[in-house]
């Protein structure tokens, strides 16, 4: 009698199926999205330390590597907005009389904010 | 009570997942590949940007873009490692993550106080 | 021309005999209206009479006859054959579960859980039968009425991750329960199962995989549950902390 | 291993009937200590699958007396009618204590209960949940017993036989699946709710549970077997699998047209089929009248025919998507999932097919049975309220209002601590071991397989003893019966282990279900009569001078023994059966 038998679950679990696979890449882009905060707040510490140090830090950010990485923390970082937005409705609940908001709407209105705010910081930055 | 806390961590974790889900990618294709490959022109020269970042507002700004994105990761973190099997010690890697939440925020604070 | 067929591969495991489970094929004859469980009747009425599993109802409502089908967790009474066919199905127990023997899995820890949340009405006053009903509109049914849906198959338990990796987490459909009294216009007992919710396994494990939504036949929607559920209890600890003096 | 529980009541059967009694017995005296022992998870129980609704008189335009009327009238006056009236008396307090334990019944806009039309009933009473009654009724009730933590449960584990000594009912043995261990479970009272036998019938609405276990059990330990020729076939299931398609769809106006598109019912005294709905009429007409219809009209070659036999079809398209997604969306999830179509836009195949047993254990108004000590409620039970025929709706409350009385009576019995033969139990059910362990686990001669004799007595059954029975073709079923009985020694299982073996649970259901297909088929050899569901075509009328009586039959070493005990008739004197008009 050996009793009920306890199947044994791997470290890679997450390979083993394309939901969770790509489960744990959007709980990594979280990684790249800190990085990048990161590197953003190196920025503004060498903005503040003077000029040189400023444009010695922008030639850095200017090498490919950098930039790769920076394409690499983009796609990760619109992954994340994309399923954030899709799960957004599962939080939030909004019922108006017996019905709750359509899921879609709730996240249409997410990508509608996202426009916006994405524009409007373009235009604060690159306007002068 | 560990239990009790989690509320608190997880309102910084959304709060994050949202700064960052509305913010990061212009944030990521403005300073990361638009200026640092030279294209932005004349708009992020060294005078241009430090107007911009002095602004209190800017500077507001800038630090719920460094800090709540670090909670966000930090929470994530912390439960990736427990589901790659860190077992050992959940209430270390918490603080662990959380603690370096903590420090890139008071360092943001430090850095952005001095504009 | 000869009759199709179509190939399972189950899953055998014998607490009395076996140290490890194993693989058996089994060909039978393939019939397009055939489900899963159709096929493992086959099995046990036909070929091999020592083949262990659990179903009742064949109408996808008792919640017994879950079973990984080809590694995702389905219900073998409405899991076709004309899915597969014509590659082989392989049918195992549902996932992250003990193994009694063969296909079936140990509900135990379920069970608890489930007697955990303290899944009933609660009232701090019963109502006398004398006074007929609880009022509740056509909205306020629909409130709840989703997590309410819940068959208990345990496929949201097979499909989660977290599960796995911390059998001591509530678990989807435990915490789905838990929503659907506390979203009951008629219960009062939310502080009651708050305790449970909020403990160090409960909601706060999830990680919203939302796989546990996904397998669920019923669109119980546990995923969506248990945010709801994290989302309350922050606003309620919020209020505690920041206006101590507010009461509940 | 410990050989022997004690408790204080032990309740066989965690479906609606058995819970409510389990509740009823706690909360009738909290000092008691009582045991469900079921062969499933309680919530697993059949109760489950039921679809359409619960009947109580609820609203203003109704009243008991016409609740009872329908009641009566439906079963062709073999109800007993004081057993009716207690029964429809109690039945809204039952309803409205499930909805202040939480059940969602579905609402009308002010919040009050909503009712809808049922079949043979004159007036709305059917409380309902959309169209998945029976599930929120069980998972209510199994949550709320949760809160009792005098309760005990022995899940999955399966009751073999009645302890019985000095003629008084002391208990149950039972094998727990995941051991395989034999234990007596031992009480001052025990309540029967096993429900049902559906299975012995090939095509049945009913689940694989649905043994007739606890019919068998009492009758072994001499309680005799009430009305069991009684069986009702449902008007509406699915070809092939038999999964029901609830009344529910033609309460809300659904209707049933031949392959001629004709909506056959009218020739069939259910009335004129305009103005449509209407109650107690056409497609609402009783579930008896509508499957002989079927019958008929399969005679007259105007059904569909099909790889699982003949058909009709029954039609909501009328009733448009809103509707259906709101009264009836399990109805629509069964068709989509089983035979593929969209009742939106296409019409549902459907076909009478073996749903309920109006028979059972034979008890009175409190669920008693002659034996002391042991008491019966549900689908298992026969306290006549059903008669020849039940109205869709009843059983569930039936379940509750019987589950309820079964429980404060058994509660009262246990009270009293009447002493127990310990050691005497405790020999019976070590020969109760002994029994299975020889008959099959430890036997390795044999040549019948489990599934092969259980066909051939479905087949028997279905031939002998369906919707149109005679004297030639009851025999015939009878010696069948016989020949299996005599065969059935002969088994030999594949399953030799003890751990979940679920070959052993086949075999003993399969033991226990001969033994009640008996019961049916000798039941309706010996009524010369017609009523109800039992149509002889060699006696096509009903004669009330010979047969207003309830059929007994006990079993024996050979034919069972048939008896009969007088109906109950107090202020509805038997007339004829109206419907249509
Ligand atoms: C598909 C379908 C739809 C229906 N729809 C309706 C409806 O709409 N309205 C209505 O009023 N009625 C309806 N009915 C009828 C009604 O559902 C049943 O009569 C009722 O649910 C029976 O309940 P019960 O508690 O007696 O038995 P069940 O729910 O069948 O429970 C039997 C219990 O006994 C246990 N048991 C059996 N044998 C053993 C054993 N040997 N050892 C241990 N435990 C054992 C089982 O585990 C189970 O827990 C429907 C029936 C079916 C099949
Ligand atoms: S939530 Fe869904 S998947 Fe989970 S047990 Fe309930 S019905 Fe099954
Ligand atoms: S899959 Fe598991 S992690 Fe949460 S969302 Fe579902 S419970
Ligand atoms: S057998 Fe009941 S859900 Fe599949």
């Amino acid at each position: 009698m050996t009793g009920p038998y306890r199947r044994p679950v791997p470290s890679t679990w997450w390979l083993h199926n394309r939901a969770y696979f790509l489960f744990m890449l959007r709980e990594l882009t979280s990684v790249f999205i800190a990085a990048y905060v990161i590197l953003l707040l190196i920025l503004l510490y060498r903005l503040n330390a003077g000029r040189d140090a400023y444009e010695s830090y922008l030639r850095f950010l200017g090498a490919p590597g950098m930039v790769i990485f920076h394409v690499i923390a983009l796609a990760a970082a619109l992954f994340h907005t994309v399923t954030w937005f899709n799960l957004t409705p599962k939080v939030l609940v909004v019922r108006v009389g017996a019905r709750s908001v359509p899921a879609p709407i709730i996240a249409g209105v997410n990508y509608a904010a996202w426009v916006v705010l994405s524009a409007l910081v373009a235009w604060i930055v690159l306007r002068g | 009570m560990a239990g009790t806390r989690e509320p608190f961590w997880w309102s910084l974790f959304a709060a994050g997942g949202a700064v960052a889900a509305l913010l990061a990618p212009v944030q990521i294709a403005l300073t990361g590949i638009v200026v640092a490959r030279g294209w932005a022109g004349q708009s992020f020269t060294y005078d241009r940007a430090l107007a911009l970042v002095s602004h209190p507002l800017s500077r507001l700004y800038l630090f719920v873009l460094i800090s709540l994105p670090l909670f966000h990761w930090a929470h994530r973190f912390r439960f990736t490692l427990i589901d790659l099997g860190f077992k050992w010690g959940r209430a270390l890697v918490a603080g662990v993550c959380y603690g370096a939440a903590v420090a890139g925020t008071i360092l943001a604070a430090l850095v952005l106080i001095r504009f | 021309m000869t009759d199709p067929t179509i190939t399972l591969e189950i899953f055998r495991y014998h607490p009395e005999q076996d140290e490890t489970p194993s693989f058996r094929r089994y060909e039978i004859p393939y019939r397009e209206d055939w489900v899963v469980l159709d096929a493992i009747n086959y099995i046990k009425d036909r070929i091999d009479g020592t083949l262990a599993y659990r179903w009742s109802c064949r109408m996808g409502v008792c919640g017994s006859c879950g079973m990984m089908i080809n590694g995702t967790p389905r219900l073998s009474c409405a899991a076709f054959l004309r899915e597969y066919y014509p590659n082989p199905v392989r049918v195992e127990p549902l996932a992250n579960f003990p193994v009694e023997r063969d296909l079936v899995i140990a509900l135990d820890d379920f069970m608890h859980k489930l007697r955990e949340v303290n899944p009933w009405l609660i009232r701090a006053q019963e109502r006398p039968l004398s006074d007929g009903e609880y009022r509740q509109t056509p909205d306020e049914v629909a409130a709840y009425k989703q997590y309410s849906m819940c068959i208990n198959c345990m496929l949201c338990y097979a499909a989660c991750p977290v599960y796995a990796l911390e059998p001591r987490f509530l678990g989807p459909a435990a915490i789905a329960l838990a929503q659907r009294y506390n979203l009951d216009s008629r219960d009062q007992g939310r502080s009651q199962r708050q305790a449970v919710l909020s403990s160090e396994d409960g909601i706060w494990d999830c990680t919203l995989v939302g796989e546990c939504t996904v397998a669920c036949p019923e669109h119980v929607d546990p995923a969506g549950a248990i945010q709801r559920a994290k989302l309350a209890s922050t606003i309620n600890w919020y209020k505690r902390v920041l206006m101590p003096w507010g009461g509940r | 291993m410990n050989e022997i529980s004690e408790h204080d009541i032990i309740v066989v059967g965690g479906g609606a009937a058995g819970l409510r009694a389990a509740i009823a017995a706690v909360q009738t005296d909290p000092g008691l200590d009582v045991a469900i022992v079921s062969k499933v998870y309680p919530m697993r129980s059949h109760t489950v699958s039921a679809e359409g609704g619960a009947a109580a008189v609820i609203k203003p335009n109704d009243s008991l007396d016409e609740h009872i009327d329908d009641t009566i009238s439906g079963s062709d006056w073999l109800a007993d009618q004081d057993v009716v009236e207690a029964f429809v008396r109690e039945a809204p307090h039952e309803l409205i204590q499930l909805e202040h334990w939480g059940c969602p019944w579905s609402r009308e806009a002010d919040g009050s209960i909503a009712v809808r039309p049922f079949g043979g009933m004159k007036i709305e009473r059917t409380w309902f949940a959309a169209d998945k009654v029976g599930f929120h009724l069980l998972h209510t009730l199994f949550q709320t017993s949760l809160k009792f933590e005098t309760i005990k449960r022995y899940d999955e584990w399966y009751g073999t036989k009645l302890l019985v000594e000095n003629g008084r009912c002391q208990g149950i043995v039972a094998i727990e699946l995941r051991s395989g261990q034999v234990r007596a479970l031992v009480a001052n009272a025990v309540i029967l709710c096993t429900g049902g036998a559906g299975r012995i019938y090939p095509f049945t609405t009913n689940g694989a549970i649905k043994t007739g276990d606890g019919m068998a059990m009492a009758y072994r330990a001499g309680v005799p077997l009430k009305d069991m020729e009684f069986v009702q076939y449902h008007p509406t299931g699915l070809p092939g699998t038999g999964i029901l398609i609830t009344e529910a769809a033609r309460g809300e106006g659904g209707i049933l047209v031949n392959k001629d598109g004709y909506r056959y019912l009218q020739d069939y005294g259910l009335g004129p089929p305009e103005p449509w709905p209407r109650l107690r009429a056409m497609e609402l007409g009783p579930r008896d009248k509508l499957s002989q219809a079927f019958v008929h009209e399969t005679r007259k070659g105007r059904t569909f025919a099909g790889p699982y036999g003949d058909y009709v079809h029954l039609d909501v398209r009328h009733l448009g998507e809103e509707k259906i997604n709101t009264k009836i969306p399990f109805v629509r999830e069964l068709a989509h999932r089983y035979v593929g179509i969209d009742p939106v836009h296409e019409p549902i195949p459907v076909r009478p097919v073996v749903h309920y047993m109006m028979g059972g254990v034979h008890t009175d108004v409190s669920g008693a049975t002659p034996v002391p000590g042991l008491y019966a409620a549900g689908e298992a039970a026969c306290v006549s309220i059903n008669g020849a025929n039940r109205l869709g709706s009843n059983s569930l409350t039936e379940c509750l209002v019987f589950g309820a009385r079964a429980g404060r009576h058994a509660a009262a019995f246990a009270a009293q601590r009447p002493p127990r033969d310990r050691a005497a139990l405790v020999a019976q059910a070590r020969d109760e071991a002994q029994r299975v362990a020889a008959n099959f686990i430890r036997k390795d001669t044999g040549a019948e397989r489990v599934a092969a004799l259980r066909a051939e007595m479905t087949r028997a059954m279905e031939e002998g003893t369906g919707i149109y029975r005679d004297e030639a073709s009851l025999r015939k079923t009878c010696d069948v019966l016989r020949a299996l009985r005599d065969r059935f020694p002969n088994i030999r299982l594949d399953d030799r282990s003890l751990s979940f073996n679920t070959e052993l649970i086949t075999a003993l259901e399969l033991d226990f279900m001969l033994d009640v297909a008996e019961a049916v088929a000798h039941s309706a050899l010996a009524r010369t009569e017609s009523r109800g569901s039992h149509q002889r075509t060699d006696h096509p009328r009903r004669d009330d001078s010979r047969f207003l009586k309830h059929t007994l039959a006990y079993r024996t070493d050979t034919a069972p023994r048939i008896d009969y005990l007088d109906v109950v008739i107090t202020r509805w004197p038997p007339a004829e059966r109206v419907y249509g008009r």
